[in-house]
């Protein structure tokens, strides 16, 4: 790790402050960066990590406070500036041009020409081996958005660590991506810091940051709470830093959900698809759901899962299959006619298909429970305010309040009131597709603790995540599938990443020799 | 027209706190500071009459401007509240005006008439656009190109003179000095203010208007909203047009409305309103109005050219949309 | 512009080989292939759905309208189009950017009568000139886009407002009508014929060309589709965003200022200062209906040649073909753009299936 | 430099009321003013003004190819006719089978005001009258839109194309398709400058825009007797119809002396009748003492009329007002005491038009330039114009 005689930083941000109308976001925040050192950030949703690189990019401006890179006083005016100095950022969301081929993403803004045009072949052939080291194997020239969100990650990851950057600046890169992935992605970090690149790693998976980081500073409500080397730590201690309360009143940070997997129960069945069937995208699946049971969606990154969810929610249409609910069939098949039949879904992708950036808190929450939520067509302000603090409280969502914009809010947050919104229509069913994507620990632990609280209380949950940990002890039932066909379905006792991983490879024989993680 | 959801935050967002006042108000200030400019230096200005005239000339603007506020609310843009105002003025005309030219009959007939052309019309924009999914600019351009072609059709081409009693005196007649024109104008402001903010309607409109496909999967009415917004618009440019109409004495198909879907959008994003959608400002949207309406009537007062006039009125656009840029660019 | 590290360098020592691939996202024999084959199938129809419709047209046109297929007839419209499908051109990079400019019909009467006073001057002084001014408006409107951060929309409605203010002052109100002095060597530019077909025709194809190639083939035409996915994210990725914007208004200045020299060269000058009005929504309909998307980030080159095309043989059919009087001219083209940019859109949703 | 301006300006108006004899002279001394009541009002205005000799070329009549007065009483509706004689021949043209072959017909702007439908309409009558295949298009004020309607009509097989020019240049790409294709044009209304003799165009027939100026001012000042505060509702921008009527007005008010008529305000109201009304509310609200109006066209005149009787001030006691077209809602202002006069410029080219093609093409050919005679109306003769239907 660090070496004997202490070197200097490569970037070095001291009392940096800013804000934003209404809310401090980072207060007199120092961090340095050394080389060949991978710095943890962590904290909370909203406590400032993002807001933070940001501000080490030239993305937002420093209110106060100082920026040293590579021993100079420096003001980055914009991202480029930052980038051409060699500091690469994977930002929070996955940030590249899906409409783009990937080999083209790939060297967006250093493209290699060729008697003035683009050099696609060189393009082609040195994406397609950049790629091969991650273990991606694709087809190059196909856009980038056609690709799995994993798949756009590691490639923005690739993109990034391929330029000779002397530091680089991970904002949860592994949110989308599954364990292998995860195995991949540490190891690149790993090469990164034997070739003396400064790191700055966040995430809020407590494992990566003990694998993989040297240094982790804390972040609470904007303000740094510390900087310690990792081995002085252990989880516990992290966490109690983080959502500043006792080490004693943390549970280890894992998963929250009780291990579930009980009997089966023989509920008649809340919700009931039989063979959903769509060209090219879902094969014949067929899922039941009880009172009170929650359902596992297992599978590599693009295997349907998502798009099972969708069929299910009817989101996207089928060519054929049915979806009862409660046994009553459902003819219309959209969202509007699912959710009045108790079906609720939380979408996978948060920015493009969940929030509405310029609408407030509140009337995020109430958007789906609007004729709950008013009388004769005119809106019922009192009762949405009731409902919305409500779960504001319950879900812990931090905000300046109910009226600030919703894009103001940072990611997790963001997660926490599209939850609320669902839950404030008292459905029957719930789809939660990669439901702690983002979140915290403690909101995390929160989170899971509220869908296994909602499963006793009756409430039938679809769960996906690319956690294979979360889906194994949070589920009763998984379905495994793969390019988009059920491999099968695994109940109570038999769940375990070993026998998920076993389907799927043994489908797939080529890759059984993968061992799972 | 990206909607890009990183907010990127100027770099002059320390100020934001006292910058905010002259953001949110840069379209009053304008109309202050223009109104106070005619007070000293425009002869004849300081008469009730000035106020009357304005107040005659503003309503039809005004009113489709409402139309188009609402529309821009969900995101979409109307071209051919124009044409639309044409056609409910031909159908109004061909209605009321006597035997050779029209059909004769009573006025409150044609005028609802008239009223459900435009509504019809609207209707049918957003079909197109609701459930063709055809993007809203050139949804509407099919009408402005067309649109105008049927009201034509409806008065085989000619101006419909209309010497119709009622007509008049809704074009003219006044309570205490305040034209009926503008009292209409100002009750639909009230109607399209209650509809934008206190109802679910207004609240889907907005949430359309922020993100589709969230709004999609939170199960809302999209198709019936959208189809309503444009429905309205449609409506509203038929108000227009019968005011219009009653203003001119006349139904004229070929000029009526013409080039008015740009004044009314100039209108809404001077006074604040963004393209983008998710977010109206209605107030902003009348002063809006009646800047843009002062400054032409200030421009024509001092005998100002042509040429001068555009370039002034193309300075005030961007001035105004400056004054209040930021409080866009957040989103 | 940035220099080209090597990129294999860069992390090349590294990673152990993987066994196995983690992740593949092109399988031969599974469902992904089929899913990518058909993918590639619906987007080639997609792209050239205008195309498709055009042709249709014209087939259906000829069969039914026996003076439509003459080469006459079949010139003429080509030319006519040439001068917008020059400004649809331009257009084309602007919509692809996000963005939209409405100023481009002001601008074109700017490059005709610039051309035309210029023309006594010579026929570089001509071009030079009025390219130099369509130029400079085009960049101020894209300098007040990207560094103001105004909408493109307002900028541009100002630019409309505003181009046409200026065409007005420098033609004394509108009195002056400037004429291109006889045998000016710029005349042929308009007038002129390569085998047989107008000069302007050609022009129009070299600019298409010229175009395709740099939105497919150079950084350029990749940043201006990068920013109209997103200019955050473009801005992110460390693109010139504001550069690459301000470039996009400047072609479209120049093609409309091309078209108008064009104008002027054919015309002999004595065009009035209201000409090019409403020009700018031909032009957008022309890319629109040519499949790029008002909101940025997809667009075709091809799509918007199929469109201003299509949108002049529906006028030539429409006014020649069914003489229909006047009125009924306009409902039947406007129900023709409709049945148009439905069927396009209905298209574009076929090549969608499956992606989302 | 000069070549640029249109050569119709202020020098041309001297010259163009060289014509003006024409018309007193003929052998029906009131072919002008047989049907308008005051001959001394039109005759006038031509002397006061007249400079050059008779026989000398107007700079305007020169532009558009006329090169000589030509002699002798031109015949009713004609007010003078320049050489040379134009033969189609001369441009290949062959003889035109009025039964069999297509002639097309192209209209420059909207059919909206009584004028356009008035003059599309006469050319489609006579056209039936006639027996003829018209193929008719309206460029709607787009001159690219005309040079594209003209070109393919011509595709179609049209054998000569008669023509309403947007303006009197522009259309170079049209008219050299057509001699190119040896198709006939005759341009009506306004006439198509800057041609020779007959080389590009055939026979051109139209008004003289700067002589009706003349006469409106003319008739200004014998309405005000000389002293107004006077507003002008200019034309559309950028055309020379506009151009002309307010450079002929100009001068003629200079030409007698009226320096107590002031131009206290001048706006374009586009040649229509809702922006006169919207000029006229404004210019009432910041120039209350207006008391005159000259309108370019009737349709603003008559939006004029709608604001001023808003404001209760309407009437020619309270503003008079004189207007330039003839269409039969302004000459009824005139018998509601709205308007004082109304200059005629006649659309209704049908007859004459079809008559000079076929002289040009089957005959001996046809002068180069025709400008036909315009009415004047005013209260005596008001009501008399619109019963025998002379308004159209
Ligand atoms: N543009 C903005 N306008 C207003 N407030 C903002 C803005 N950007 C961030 N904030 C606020 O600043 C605080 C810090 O946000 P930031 O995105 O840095 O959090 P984070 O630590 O990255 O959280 P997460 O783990 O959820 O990504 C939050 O309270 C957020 O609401
Ligand atoms: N290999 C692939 N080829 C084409 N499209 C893909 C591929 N992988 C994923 N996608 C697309 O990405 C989106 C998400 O994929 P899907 O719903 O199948 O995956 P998932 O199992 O939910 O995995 P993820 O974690 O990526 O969401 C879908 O729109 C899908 O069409
Ligand atoms: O009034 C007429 C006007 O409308 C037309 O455009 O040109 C000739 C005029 O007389
Ligand atoms: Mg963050
Ligand atoms: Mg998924």
């Amino acid at each position: 790790m660090s070496s004997a005689q202490p070197k200097a930083p490569t970037l070095s941000i001291q009392g940096a402050s800013k804000h934003f109308a209404g809310v401090v976001a980072l207060d007199d925040v120092s961090v340095d960066l050394l080389p060949g050192e991978v710095h943890a950030l962590v904290g909370e949703n909203g406590a400032g990590k993002s807001t933070l690189i940001k501000l080490m990019t030239g993305v937002y401006s420093l209110d106060a406070g100082t920026l040293h890179y590579q021993g100079e006083q420096r003001v980055f005016k914009s991202a480029r500036e930052a980038q051409q100095a060699g500091i690469q950022t994977i930002y929070q969301e996955v940030f590249l041009a899906p409409q783009l081929s990937v080999a083209r993403n790939m060297f967006l803004g250093r493209e290699p020409k060729r008697f003035g045009s683009l050099d696609l072949r060189r393009m082609n052939r040195e994406t397609d081996e950049i790629l091969g080291r991650y273990g991606i194997v694709a087809d190059v020239r196909r856009p980038l958005g056609e690709l799995g969100l994993g798949v756009q990650q590691m490639v923005a990851v690739a993109r990034a660590v391929s330029q000779d950057a002397k530091v680089v600046i991970m904002d949860e890169p592994t949110s989308s991506l599954e364990p292998r992935e995860v195995d991949r992605l540490l190891a690149v970090v790993g090469l990164l810091r034997q070739q003396d690149v400064a790191i700055v790693y966040v995430s809020h998976k407590m494992d990566e940051i003990f694998r993989a980081c040297d240094v982790v500073t804390v972040l609470r409500d904007g303000k740094l709470v510390s900087t310690d080397p990792v081995s002085s730590m252990d989880r516990r201690t992290l966490v109690s830093r983080m959502l500043g309360r006792e080490a004693s009143d943390i549970e280890s940070g894992r998963t929250q959900l009780q291990v579930r997997g009980t009997a089966r129960s023989d509920a008649a069945p809340v919700l009931e698809a039989k063979s959903l069937q769509r060209k090219l995208v879902l094969d014949d699946i067929s899922l039941v759901v009880r009172p009170g049971e929650i359902v596992g969606l297992a599978g590599l990154l693009g295997s349907g899962r998502s798009e099972t969810a969708k069929a299910v929610f009817g989101a996207m249409p089928v060519d054929s299959g049915t979806v009862h609910v409660e046994g009553k069939p459902d003819a219309r098949r959209n969202p509007a006619s699912s959710i009045r039949s108790g079906v609720a879904m939380l979408p996978e992708d948060r920015k493009v298909e969940g929030i509405i950036p310029s609408m407030s808190i509140r009337d995020n929450i109430a958007l789906a429970a609007l004729p709950q939520l008013s009388r004769g067509g005119f809106l019922n302000r009192k009762k949405q305010d009731e409902i919305v603090d409500v779960f504001m409280k319950r879900l812990r969502i931090r905000a300046a309040g109910p009226h600030q914009k919703v894009r103001e809010l940072s990611g997790g947050n963001q997660q926490k009131v599209l939850l609320a919104r669902l839950l404030c229509l008292n459905p029957k069913v719930l789809i939660l597709d990669e439901p702690t994507r983002g979140i915290d620990v403690g909101a995390k632990a929160e989170v899971q603790a509220l869908i296994a609280d909602l499963a006793d209380k009756g409430l039938g949950v679809i769960l996906i995540s690319s956690e294979l940990e979360e889906v194994v002890e949070g589920s009763d039932t998984v379905l495994v599938l793969r390019d988009g066909a059920a491999l099968g379905t695994l109940f109570g006792d038999e769940i375990s990443e070993d026998a998920i991983m076993n389907l799927i490879a043994g489908a797939a024989a080529e890759q059984a020799e993968v061992a799972a993680p | 027209m990206s909607t890009a959801v990183l907010q990127r935050i100027p770099r002059l967002d320390r100020k934001a706190v006292d910058g905010d006042f002259v953001r949110e108000r840069g379209v009053y200030i304008a109309l202050v500071l223009l109104i106070l400019y005619n007070v000293f230096f425009t002869p004849f200005f300081n008469r009730f009459e000035t106020v009357t005239t304005l107040m005659l000339q503003t309503p039809a603007v005004l009113i489709v401007s409402l139309g188009m506020l609402m529309v821009i609310g969900t995101g979409g843009i109307d071209l051919s509240v124009g044409a639309t105002m044409a056609i409910a003025a031909a159908v109004m005309g061909k209605f009321v005006a006597p035997d050779p030219k029209g059909l004769g009959l009573p006025l409150a007939l044609a005028i609802i008439t008239a009223l459900v052309a435009g509504l019809l019309v609207g209707i049918f924009n957003g079909i197109v656009v609701g459930v063709g999914g055809v993007q809203p600019i050139v949804a509407t351009l099919s009408l402005l190109v067309g649109g105008r072609g049927i009201a034509l059709v409806i008065t085989s081409g000619a101006l419909i003179e209309l010497f119709v009693p009622g007509l008049t005196k809704l074009g003219r007649g006044q309570v205490s000095n305040i034209p009926y024109i503008f009292l209409i104008a100002l009750a639909l402001v009230v109607v399209v203010a209650v509809l934008v903010r206190q109802t679910t309607f207004g609240f889907r409109l907005l949430a359309i208007g922020g993100n589709v496909r969230a709004a999609t999967l939170a199960g809302l009415p999209v198709r019936r909203t959208i189809i309503t917004v444009y429905a309205l618009s449609g409506l509203l440019a038929a108000i227009a047009g019968i005011i219009a109409t009653a203003r001119t004495r006349a139904a004229d198909p070929s000029y009526l409305g013409l080039g008015l879907e740009l004044s009314a959008i100039t209108a809404v994003v001077v006074g604040g309103t963004a393209l983008n959608g998710g977010r109206v400002r209605i107030l902003g949207t009348v002063a809006g109005v009646i800047l843009m309406q002062l400054l032409t009537t200030t421009l024509t007062a001092h005998n100002v050219p042509d040429s001068a006039t555009q370039v002034a009125e193309a300075l005030i656009i961007v001035g105004a949309v400056y004054i209040q840029r930021t409080s866009r660019s957040g989103e | 512009m940035s220099p080209t590290p090597d990129l294999t360098t860069a992390s090349k020592p590294v990673l152990p080989e993987p066994t196995a691939p983690v992740h593949v996202a092109t399988d031969e024999r599974g469902v992904t292939a089929g899913r990518e084959r058909a993918r590639a199938l619906t987007s080639l129809f997609f792209r050239s759905g205008a195309i498709a419709v055009l042709v249709l047209t014209c087939l259906l046109a000829a069969v039914f309208d026996n003076g439509f297929a003459s080469l006459d007839n079949l010139r003429n419209i080509a030319l006519a189009s040439s001068f917008i499908g020059i400004i649809a051109a331009g257009m084309t990079f602007v919509i692809i950017s996000g963005g939209i400019d409405l100023s481009v019909g002001s601008l074109f009467a700017l490059g005709v009568l610039v051309s035309a006073f210029q023309s006594q001057h010579g026929s570089v002084a001509a071009v030079g000139t009025a390219l130099l001014c369509c130029g400079l408006a085009g960049l101020l409107q894209g300098l007040v886009i990207a560094y103001l951060r105004l909408p493109p929309f307002i900028v541009t409605l100002a630019g409309l407002t505003g181009i046409r203010g200026i065409v007005y002052y420098i033609t004394d109100e509108g009195n002056k009508v400037p004429q291109v002095p006889h045998k000016e060597a710029f005349e042929h530019l308009g007038t002129g014929t390569f085998i047989t077909i107008g000069l302007p025709v050609w022009i129009m194809l070299l600019v298409f060309a010229v175009g395709w190639w740099l939105l497919a083939r150079t950084a350029f035409g990749q940043h201006v589709q990068t920013i109209g996915g997103s200019d955050t994210a473009a801005e992110l990725m460390g693109l010139p965003v504001r550069r690459v914007k301000v470039l996009v208004y400047v072609t479209s200045g120049l093609c409309a200022g091309l078209a108008g020299i064009l104008t002027t060269a054919l015309s002999g000058g004595g065009n009035e200062a209201r000409i090019g009005d409403s020009y700018e929504l031909v032009a957008i309909a022309a890319v629109v209906i040519g499949g790029t998307l008002l909101s940025g980030g997809v667009g075709s080159m091809l799509g918007s040649l199929a469109g201003i095309l299509l949108w002049y043989v529906i006028n030539n059919i429409v006014v020649q073909g069914l003489q229909f009087n006047t009125y009924v001219q306009q409902v039947v083209s406007g129900a023709f753009l409709l049945v148009v940019v439905v069927l396009q859109t209905q298209l574009g949703k076929r090549a969608e299936v499956g992606v989302r | 430099g000069d070549s640029g301006n249109k050569s119709t300006g202020a020098d041309a108006g001297t010259g163009t009321t060289a014509s003006q004899p024409a018309a007193p002279a003929s052998s029906a001394p009131a072919a002008a003013t047989s049907t308008g009541s005051d001959a001394s009002s039109s005759a006038d205005a031509g002397s006061s003004a007249a400079a050059g000799g008779s026989g000398e070329v107007p700079a305007a009549i020169k532009a558009a190819g006329g090169t000589a007065l030509i002699a002798g009483t031109p015949a009713k509706g004609i007010e003078a006719q320049y050489g040379p004689i134009c033969k189609g021949s001369d441009l290949g043209i062959g003889k035109i089978d009025f039964a069999k072959d297509t002639i097309g017909w192209a209209q420059s702007e909207k059919e909206a005001n009584p004028f356009r439908i008035a003059s599309t309409k006469s050319q489609v009558d006579e056209a039936k009258k006639r027996g003829i295949h018209l193929l008719t298009t309206n460029a709607q004020s787009n001159v690219q839109q005309e040079n594209s309607d003209i070109k393919g009509m011509i595709d179609k097989g049209a054998k000569a194309i008669i023509f309403s020019p947007i303006n009197s240049t522009g259309l170079g790409d049209a008219i050299a398709y057509a001699k190119s294709k040896h198709v006939a044009m005759i341009p009506v209304d306004r006439n198509i400058t800057g041609v020779q003799g007959c080389q590009s165009v055939g026979p051109q027939l139209g008004s003289d825009f700067v002589l009706q100026g003349k006469r409106a001012a003319d008739a200004m000042i014998k309405a005000t007797g000389g002293k107004a505060k006077l507003a002008i509702l200019l034309g559309a921008t950028g055309v020379n119809v506009t151009d002309d009527r307010t450079s002929g007005f100009l001068d003629e008010l200079k030409a007698q002396n009226a320096s107590g008529i002031q131009v206290i305000f001048k706006q374009t109201a586009d040649f229509t009748r809702e922006k006169g009304q919207q000029v006229t509310e404004t210019l009432l609200q910041s120039h209350p003492d207006v008391n005159a109006i000259y309108a370019e066209n009737d349709e603003m005149a008559l939006g004029a009329i709608t604001a001023l009787q808003d404001k209760g001030k309407n009437g020619t006691d309270k503003v008079h007002i004189v207007s330039i077209d003839g269409t039969k809602g302004a000459v009824q202002a005139i018998v509601d005491g709205d308007i004082d006069t109304v200059i005629e410029s006649n659309p209704a080219y049908g007859p004459s038009a079809e008559d000079a093609l076929n002289a040009y093409v089957n005959g001996d050919g046809y002068p180069a330039v025709t400008i036909t005679t315009d009415n004047q109306y005013d209260k005596s003769n008001a009501q008399q114009a619109i019963s025998s239907g002379t308004a159209y």
